[in-house]
């Protein structure tokens, strides 16, 4: 029952007496009688036990080492070097809080300077926070960030947005009265910017993704800030960092704001989270005023010796309480160092090469599906492909579960005018023999069909 | 000691990576314009990054390296058994949108958890998705404002808080498009009941309380709070922060709350991760159970499945279904525990508290303002000493660093002038309380013989005491930014 | 191919350049040409694709969490809590190595120290090495010393000592020309004093292990030990540390010399290895001078300052060479120190439970065990437990292999006489399904063969 | 700072430990007389036993804290990828008497782990059994012996080894009951080949060589030792600790030995463990398979299993089949470094050693003795300095300590006067080099201007220098022995 972590358990009588109370009732004396009640909870078991009733809960899962798995849509298998995951996990990482005292903290604070300067690097911006929770709540806090700085209540987004962030989105602005307008996508499966100019008008940002959830990398990033600038309004970019080796700096394609999922490096898949939002902005006064987010600053100590400590928190909840910019206090700082211990054993070549690597495989991929479907647009992809079947893919998912791959993530509830089309993923991660069985019988399941 | 920035250890050609080769080297390009033209990462091999990072750790204090006694963060031990669950294969390698039944223990661990939670807060049903306190405390306003609407309620805009109430309260108020109406303590510390008469209204949405509150004292008058705002056809909303002060003592939900957070990353002893993640999922009764956000982990009696049928949902607040490795370790410490663990936590957390305020009290300088009676946290003021000799409850906080010990949370609650907010948890010894008791009582004699040396301190940490005015003067917040002035001569650290 | 481990593989040339040399062939411009040979080695991989080998060959395991399994004989399934796993691996103790620099090894050196006391303690004997590479090989230590000591070379031995140890022993002392007597057992199953009286004439050393190998609690430790002394011999006593909560220490039962197995407590099984063998002396100066191993000792600093020290060492072979009390020179450290941080959890209290658990689970197996077969030896168990059963050991193996369940040691291989016996273990961690399973089983397995 | 000893911290009462129930009472009673009577280890909670080994933990240097170049050590990187699979489930959870059948992966690991080392090293057949260097020595010894009784060779009771040679060498042969005849160098360093010419006879049962040398110097010549051994009648063993610095380049086999053991702690980068468990597998030509130890692992084309069919073998000379996890851990870092990882780790260290060689040269007060061309290690003699200014090899090695650096192994080989053995390993920068040769000139200059700094050191560490000589004149290695003196005020510390 945990005893073995409550060390004066077993002296309560000595240290009540040494204080003047009879009992641990009288601690309690203060709660209103009626309302105590009986817990009906289990009795505590013994660490061994727990061990293995935990183990048989989990050995119900089937891993993506256990079954070829193709499912990306915003969560994807990456490998996370053993490294990363031991640094972590050191003691001193994991079980400190936010470094509120800097003198004894600067191992977490100079860890998450190298974390906002890493993200820097990559998006290409100078001001970049310690973490949100996901790339759809910096999201959230993005449309919200634009509203207040331009005032007004209007934040475009493409149709072809990720569900989970586009329900974040909606749920993060609803309060503040913001209105979310969405653009169509082109042939190409990218942005119309036909559309867009037409509901740029007005808005406070305008927001596109890198690459889309389409897994295509879109072309016009440029001309589509080029609009949202036209309109006075801020171009938000979301960008998944892995592709940052190979494609230019979303800072360098005129974004404001870069949201994007730290959490692609550094961390696994486990089942959706934790994950950390990116949050990085050009380095304007106005802008940084209405930043959300903890801040780690590098200064100097009493003796003129480098330091680092968490700074503008003048713009948060515990001085500004009502009027912060928003509310988050905890954020993701572990998985913020994962990923900038990842980053850091990348380095430039390895960023490079992990692009190169899933842009070929995604490519490789591409063309061995096209065997078995058709591939709905014309476009470079990275990770994900759009796959449209002849047979409802409801069958297909079935039918190679039983054979011992999982499918994709099936497009269908969410835009029902692609049809029987799923989104399926690679990374580097992804192997040869995966790939030929997924296409080997979604042939046989497909002949099968026909018969 | 120094450690350089890993930009500073780079030596180019130097590589800390291993990738495997493509499938194929197929042909693909990206688009020209959009193609990389630079990027300045460092490059380190792997014994360089371990050993930075090893050596960035042993410059950092956590809850293995002492005492931590921040209030209102309930720092207590993180057991490692909690650990190897979080680390566990069959966590790491599930992906979120995975087939139902390949996840059926990830869900079955998320639906169990679930029920502790509604046992443990009296609550009728549970979320996990918040990320974190302040993301539940959203979702609990974001439902309240559902709950209100809904009921075509439109001109309920206000959300009544506490002055001593934690600065999110407010923040997630305002998020969710509240007026804050802040209401005034009385002088035992607790709410102010006629305040409370005189703020509730037509126009009121709920109020958010912590019990036990920022001061570690429990409202007495709860059910007359939940009476007075009920009746107003208000929500009571419950900021679980300080949940281990009651743990298996008193539910929220029997004192009249209608909604419910609990930080795992505080309670139930997750990991803070130098910041996160935590969690804080969020319990309601029964007649807000339809705004949850989606989707909510169900059990048909032989499966568990994600339900995305909650027709007045929110919607989501979190991407997929929370910080899974979090409410992991959550699980594996409740099964651990058990009921009677829980409250023994309680007990003791509560114990603790008010032996180090008993043995403190009456020290000079330090002052107990409010009621005696603490739960598991107990607010000084070092107003006394800040009067009588300049030191200040900062100077106190950065001393304690040269004692090898954390400090408390400090100026908060701010109804307490420099206040020194402890809360040591049930997971320390006695011999520590007594230690930091005698450490507070050697820096109270420092002050008045000789305040310089408080004044002044840390003394003995890696860094001397940090100016933390510079940083917010010139802001250097990424390596960019710091080569940028560096190359300007603007700073010369 | 290992880049990420070597920093300076960048810069061959550079270093090169600046000493003088012209390439790296020059520096082995030593070897002689003809020797150097193409090496038929496959080239080096990624972490991830070794990642995924090593995962695919280890899953060809079935470990005893996925199958009730009855061995013991020598190795048991303990559970070892995990703070003792995670404080093992922090880096500073696993990546050190022996602490040369006291100064700068006062981690490990004080962690040794606590282990050298918490046995010192449980064996009733002041004098601890810091750990031999096992029980075996510490029993052959033992028998060397013995005979060094009192300059004899007769070791005596009960028949029924475990068989590794038995092979560890033998080859230990054939150098040293000292020869191993062995001495049968009694209807207990254990030794037989009458024999032994016989035996101990002329022996340097006399052996006993507690519990012996067939699981059962020597009774006559004491008069074991008194024999051995009244013929000049050194009491040897091999002990299972997880005993030693509810039976006397071996030292307040005569021992002169206690050996034994330190990696039952703080570590898994292993496949069988690392073990740790517990090495324990009486405080006799003759004795010291003769033991074998390193010795962390108490000392103070400049400063006096208490502080630890490697101690003793003139008896080791760095500076004895030749004439060294044993070649023993890494040791099992980490081992140890596991051991030491689960004793020192586990406490009085905690190591009394432990034993007390194994103890009724034995007596409550060994009483399910008789609805089946055959118990040979009427005497109080711990952990292993003989069984004697109709039908050849073998069939009954091979069919609960194919049933999911493991069963025991065979012991016919060894000792004939005890015909279709095979020796069944439990400890702390054995669940009542699973004794439930293995009876039902092997009842119907019984049943069938009658068939 | 200081830790007390965790008996210092026990207070009655407290456990640490959860247990779960027996899974009936039944009674069942331990005989009287050996019924245990008291039992005084200490009382800790769980958080108390983290903290206490975490702080101990921070007082110890490791690898990932620095640069270690302690000769003959090779204290080059662990990778933490190769910890994975070392505390994998698969590895801790099974038996070694399982049915051979349901461990097929743990053979598969051993046995494709002997394939790479029969590689490396040349030879026919290898046993993964020894727990250690020194084991594996005597393994390799009692081969000899048991080779040379087979064939009816019983006057072979001589072993010949360098004065060069580790302490371990001649310590084994003594075990197994060899005589052991000690040959000087010559001036190079290497093996005096008219001394060896001279010790060789028909007593000898071979030789034991480390190549390259403990100086870091290859023996050029090599064939020609073989030669004269082998036409003696002997065989020659090869001590593996120094294999990392012609790993990839040239096998020991192709030079001529017979009998070879390799630290897989050292040359394959498997953790320490401060001070082990170690892995020393040994290797011998086909003429000697006959004679290891049981069981070997095989591999008849469909499955792995153990064979205990070796008529000759000498036994077993450790419990069950090595030090399994330790065998996992190389066999990860084999396969991630291949041929070619390990070629370019072999030259690297060597040209690291001598970069840091040529980088010394030429200091006050250090010399560099015998051939100049090193493998992975240098020995320099600090003999002027201590002739000049009092300041020993002790004192520097001190004095480096508190530069934050590991201090070289010191005082061996024997035949170097004030040795200082450094082995920096492939695993460490350009920048630790320098920094530490800079270190090193930083004393000298020190030892010639403010011997007394250098002397007196540390002053910059945990505990100031240790008294060994008291540590050996009154000694305490148990709590026990320290409560007696304590209470008989014989100790003061």
């Amino acid at each position: 029952m945990g005893k073995h972590y409550i060390p004066n358990s077993a002296h309560k009588e000595e240290m009540l007496r040494e204080i003047g109370f009879k009992s641990i009732e009288d601690l309690f004396s203060d709660i209103p009688k009626g309302v105590v009640q009986e817990f009906n909870l289990p009795e505590g078991k013994s660490e061994y036990e727990v061990f293995l009733e935990m183990n048989e809960i989990l050995n119900k899962n089937k891993t993506v080492l256990e079954m070829p798995t193709f499912l990306g849509a915003g969560a994807y298998f990456h490998y996370v070097p053993a490294h990363v995951k031991h640094l972590i996990e050191r003691s001193e990482f994991i079980t400190s809080y936010t470094p509120y005292q800097a003198e004894i903290s600067q191992g977490m604070l100079q860890a998450l300077f190298e974390y906002q300067s890493l993200i820097g690097e990559l998006v290409g911006l100078e001001i970049v926070n310690a973490s949100m929770y996901d790339w759809g709540t910096a999201l959230g806090e993005a449309a919200r960030m634009a509203a207040r700085v331009k005032r007004k209540n209007k934040f475009v987004v493409p149709r072809h947005i990720h569900p989970e962030r586009k329900m974040v989105l909606e749920t993060f602005v609803k309060g503040a009265g913001i209105e979310i307008e969405y653009v169509k996508w082109n042939e190409k499966g990218q942005m119309d910017l036909e559309e867009l100019k037409e509901k740029a008008k007005d808005a406070a940002g305008v927001y596109v993704e890198l690459p889309n959830f389409f897994g295509i990398i879109e072309e016009q990033i440029k001309e589509i800030g080029e609009i949202a600038h036209e309109n006075d309004a801020l171009f938000v970019v979301g960008v998944d960092p892995t592709i940052l080796g190979i494609v230019e700096a979303p800072g360098n394609l005129g974004a404001d704001i870069v949201v994007g999922e730290a959490s692609f490096l550094g961390s696994a898949l486990n089942f959706g989270g934790p994950r950390a939002g990116i949050f990085a902005i050009k380095n304007d006064k106005a802008l940084i005023r209405q930043m959300p987010g903890r801040i780690i600053g590098m200064t100097k100590d009493a003796e003129g010796k480098r330091a680092f400590v968490m700074t503008l928190q003048t713009r948060e909840q515990h001085i500004r309480r009502a009027k912060a910019t928003s509310n988050i206090c905890s954020n993701e700082a572990l998985v913020a160092v994962a990923a900038a211990i990842h980053l850091a054993s990348l380095g430039p070549k390895g960023l490079e090469k992990l692009g190169e690597i899933i842009l070929k495989n995604t490519a490789y991929f591409k063309k061995r599906l096209s065997e078995v479907a058709e591939i709905p647009f014309d476009a470079v992809n990275f990770k994900d492909v759009p796959a449209t079947f002849e047979i409802p893919y409801e069958v297909i998912h079935e039918k190679l579960l039983e054979r011992g791959i999982h499918g994709g993530f099936y497009l269908k509830p969410y835009f029902p005018e692609l049809g029987e089309t799923a989104l399926l993923a690679v990374t580097e991660t992804t192997r040869r023999e995966w790939v030929e069985a997924l296409v080997k019988n979604v042939k046989e399941i497909l002949d099968e069909a026909e018969l | 000691w120094d450690e350089p920035l890993i930009f500073e250890l780079s030596k180019p050609g130097r590589v800390g990576f291993t990738l495997p080769e493509p499938i194929e080297d197929v042909e693909v390009q990206i688009p020209e314009k959009l193609r990389r033209k630079s990027l300045e990462l460092p490059e380190v091999s792997e014994p360089e990054v371990v050993k930075h990072y090893t050596r960035l750790s042993e410059m950092n204090y956590g809850v293995d390296s002492g005492i931590y006694p921040l209030g209102s963060c309930t720092m207590k031990y993180n057991p490692k058994i909690n650990e190897e669950f979080a680390n566990h294969p069959k966590v790491a390698f599930i992906h979120p949108y995975q087939d139902q039944r390949t996840v059926q223990g990830a869900l079955q661990i998320m639906w169990e958890l679930e029920q502790w939670l509604k046992e443990i807060t009296g609550m009728d049903r549970f979320t996990l998705q918040p990320a974190a306190g302040a993301n539940g405390e959203f979702t609990g306003v974001m439902i309240m404002r559902a709950y209100h609407l809904d009921r075509g309620e439109t001109q309920r805009d206000e959300i009544i808080v506490p002055d001593s109430a934690h600065g999110t309260n407010p923040a997630s108020a305002a998020m969710a498009g509240f007026r804050v109406i802040e209401i005034p303590s009385n002088e035992q510390g607790m709410v102010d009941l006629e305040a409370l008469e005189n703020a509730v209204s037509e126009r009121t949405a709920g109020i958010m309380l912590t019990n036990p509150n920022t001061l570690g004292i429990f409202e007495e008058d709860i059910l007359e709070i939940a009476k007075i705002v009920h009746k107003a056809g208000g929500l009571l909303y419950y900021d679980g922060a300080n949940l281990n002060g009651i743990l298996g003592k008193v539910r929220p939900g029997d004192m009249g709350f209608d909604i419910v957070h609990i930080n795992l990353h505080k309670t139930f002893s997750t990991p803070h991760g130098g910041g996160g993640p935590g969690a804080g999922p969020v319990g309601v009764k029964k007649h807000l159970v339809d705004y949850l956000p989606v989707p909510l982990v169900d059990f048909d009696g032989e499966k568990y499945y994600l339900n995305y049928d909650v027709p007045k949902s929110i919607g989501k607040v979190k991407e997929f279904y929370g910080n899974f490795t979090v409410l992991v370790r959550a699980l594996t410490y409740l099964k651990i525990m058990g009921r009677d663990g829980l409250r023994e936590a309680a007990e003791v957390a509560v114990l603790n508290a008010n032996y180090l305020a008993q043995k403190l009290k009456g020290t000079r300088g330090y002052e107990l303002p409010h009621k005696e009676l603490r739960k598991h946290e107990v607010v000084f003021s070092a107003e006394p000493m800040r009067k009588e000799t300049g030191v200040k409850a900062l100077d106190v906080a950065k001393r304690l660093l040269d004692f090898g010990l954390h400090a408390p949370t400090i100026y908060f609650p701010l109804i307490v002038h420099e206040a020194l907010m402890i809360e040591p948890t049930e997971t320390v010894s006695k011999e520590e309380l007594d230690a930091y008791v005698e450490a507070l009582k050697k820096i109270s004699e420092e002050a008045y013989t000789n305040p310089e040396i408080v004044k002044s301190a840390p003394h003995n940490t890696a860094v001397k005491r940090v100016d933390d005015v510079l940083a917010t003067k010139k802001p250097i917040v990424t390596w960019r930014m710091y080569k940028e002035l560096k190359k300007k001569g603007e700073v010369d650290y």
